[in-house]
């Protein structure tokens, strides 16, 4: 922590030709703002999301030109945080030791002489760390954008009113298919236990019987003749008198005559105990 | 950037908040909304008048005051159309219910007793409760016999939810047996049983 | 009991239904809310109708379009206010998160690796998950290269949490060249370095 982060000028990058020299003129001190008080060095580092991070901050604040940068003073001045973070015991993260040899590797072979013919063709050694950094300067942007976006919760909320349920209770739905599939399992285990013998009966004459059930349900006597709607016609009629004669057998009704050829009423078998 | 704070816009805030809100609000609570505390009354002044603003349009939602604050919610006669919007399955009859309302349909005037000589079990009051409240079986009469047990028969609500003139128009128990005879009985159970049901 | 059917009431159960909803609500979705299938166009005018009712009564909540569908919410001006109710404040994302949803969002589908490269440090597995859990990113398939890396992807939700309709509505990313250009360093560092302090 006692390392001044103070960034002598590199004499010896600027004796090298082409390289120490920022766009035609001599690089001879770095800029002052990358003076960084030794107690913020921490907070500071910790601010970079890695190498790149920290090499877009380190030229955009010297003003340098992102497609020519001057390797040299460049990697002199990274390397110097670097050599600041291990001085100080930061622990220090792989990418950054890795990138210090990505740049002093480009920046030796940019030392290197090129050979005289296909020397515009060559690529710059500088290429592929350019593409890197302005890649991660597209998506640093984005990033920047993307969380300047209204976003719920903190800029806005959902709305979600309560619904007032159970207020009208959901019925079951039945449909005819489900009756036939419910008889068909009464009728198979029926079958199996034999214990009972499920008749086949014409059902209009059930029918007719819960009929007559209903309208004899207050336990009145009704006339014979009007339990018979002439309406339904000749077979209509049969099955109500069949209806009539086996609530007669079930003894569900009772059917009373005081005399020959008087009306003849029915009612409920069991209506006087009902009233009594 | 917040919109002053005049009248109308102190209703609005409480509004969104309302809206916005996972629970009831309290008045004390909608008091620390503003910058400065505008006391109850004036709280309530405006519930009420936000109340009888939502009632005015004849929305679906209606502003309400409940024992712990106030809410939004929605109108009852709007559930079943919102119900709609629900994935859930609805609801299903259990098997003893089915059966029961089954042997109803196709045997009236039936009583307890014969409803459980056919189905082989018990059958429990709720079921025959349950058919009742939904309007398709009632009892119509006493069969005469030692504890005069009651008769049911189906309805003509039943008839009408099912879509049927009459009893004769159910699906003839001849047809049935004959298409008994004919499937594999392990296929009906597949099809007329699927997983157990949950009971009403 | 149900509200008659007339095009006032058809509004107000679209309503009903969008301010009741616990999510976007598709146009396809609110046309079941209906007895008879309205068609996609006459709910979409619906949709429109609503959306201008609301934006003309200057209220706080506003009904917006989104990936997944329609939705009401409250609109930022009011969030000062709202933010008083909170009792936690909503999360602030880390630097080192922002930049790894902003690579998913834009090269989608890409791996942990190909952030990796273009960040140029190790990702940690916490921002990854930080952003699985908010349900903005998933795995959508792995790369046939060795390891079989997982590939990950924005979700639908990242678009409803941002209002956005569709990824083409993210802001354009800043062409190469104009970063080359920016050299007022002031700007820059304005814009794409926020203060360092925020974290997850």
């Amino acid at each position: 922590m006692n390392l001044p982060l103070e960034l002598a000028p590199l004499e010896s990058a600027a004796e090298l030709e082409g390289v120490a020299r920022l766009y035609g003129e001599p690089l001879l001190e770095l800029p002052k703002d990358l003076y960084i008080p030794p107690d913020a060095l921490q907070v500071f580092l910790e601010a970079f999301e890695g190498p790149l991070d920290l090499l877009l901050y380190l030229i955009r604040r010297a003003n340098l030109n992102v497609l020519d940068i001057p390797m040299a003073p460049l990697t002199a001045q990274y390397l110097q945080y670097v050599e600041a973070m291990r001085a100080s015991n930061l622990e220090l993260a792989a990418e950054y030791l890795l990138m210090a040899a990505v740049l002093l590797e480009i920046k030796s072979r940019m030392l290197l002489p090129r050979p005289p013919r296909e020397s515009t063709e060559e690529e710059d050694p500088r290429a592929e760390l350019v593409r890197r950094l302005l890649e991660y300067e597209q998506m640093k942007l984005a990033a920047a954008r993307i969380d300047q976006l209204p976003r719920v919760e903190r800029d806005f909320e959902w709305v979600g009113v309560f619904v007032a349920e159970k207020v009208v209770e959901r019925q079951p739905e039945v449909s005819l298919h489900d009756l036939q599939l419910a008889w068909l399992r009464i009728m198979k285990k029926a079958r199996l236990t034999q214990s009972h013998r499920v008749g086949r009966e014409q059902l209009s004459v059930r029918e007719h019987m819960t009929d007559i059930l209903r309208r004899l349900r207050d336990g009145a006597y009704v006339m014979f003749d009007t339990l018979f709607d002439a309406g339904l016609g000749a077979p209509g009629l049969v099955v109500s008198f069949l209806a009539v004669l086996e609530l007669v057998k079930e003894r569900l009704v009772e059917v009373t005559q005081n005399e020959a050829f008087a009306p003849i009423y029915v009612k409920l078998a069991d209506a006087t105990r009902d009233d009594a | 950037m917040q919109p002053a704070t005049t009248p109308e816009t102190w209703l609005r805030i409480v509004e969104a908040a309302l809206l916005a809100a996972s629970g009831p609000l309290a008045v004390s609570e909608l008091r620390r909304l503003f910058d400065e505390d505008p006391g109850s009354d004036l709280v309530r002044r405006l519930l009420d008048e936000l109340r009888a603003e939502w009632a005015a349009a004849g929305r679906g939602v209606e502003l309400v005051q409940l024992a712990s604050g106030w809410r939004f919610q929605t109108r009852p006669e709007y559930q079943h159309y919102l119900d709609r919007l629900k994935e859930e399955k609805p609801p299903r009859y259990s098997r003893a219910v089915m059966e029961t309302l089954a042997i109803i349909a196709y045997r009236q005037p039936v009583t307890r007793g014969d409803i459980e000589d056919i189905r082989g079990v018990a059958v429990s009051p709720n079921v025959l409760k349950t058919l009742e409240s939904r309007g398709w079986i009632d009892v119509v009469g006493h069969r005469d016999t030692p504890g005069r047990p009651a008769l049911f028969a189906t309805t003509r609500r039943f008839l009408d939810d099912m879509g049927l003139r009459s009893l004769t128009e159910l699906p003839a128990l001849t047809e049935i047996e004959r298409i008994m005879d004919l499937v594999d009985t392990s296929q009906i159970e597949a099809a007329a049983a699927p997983a157990p049901e949950e009971e009403v």
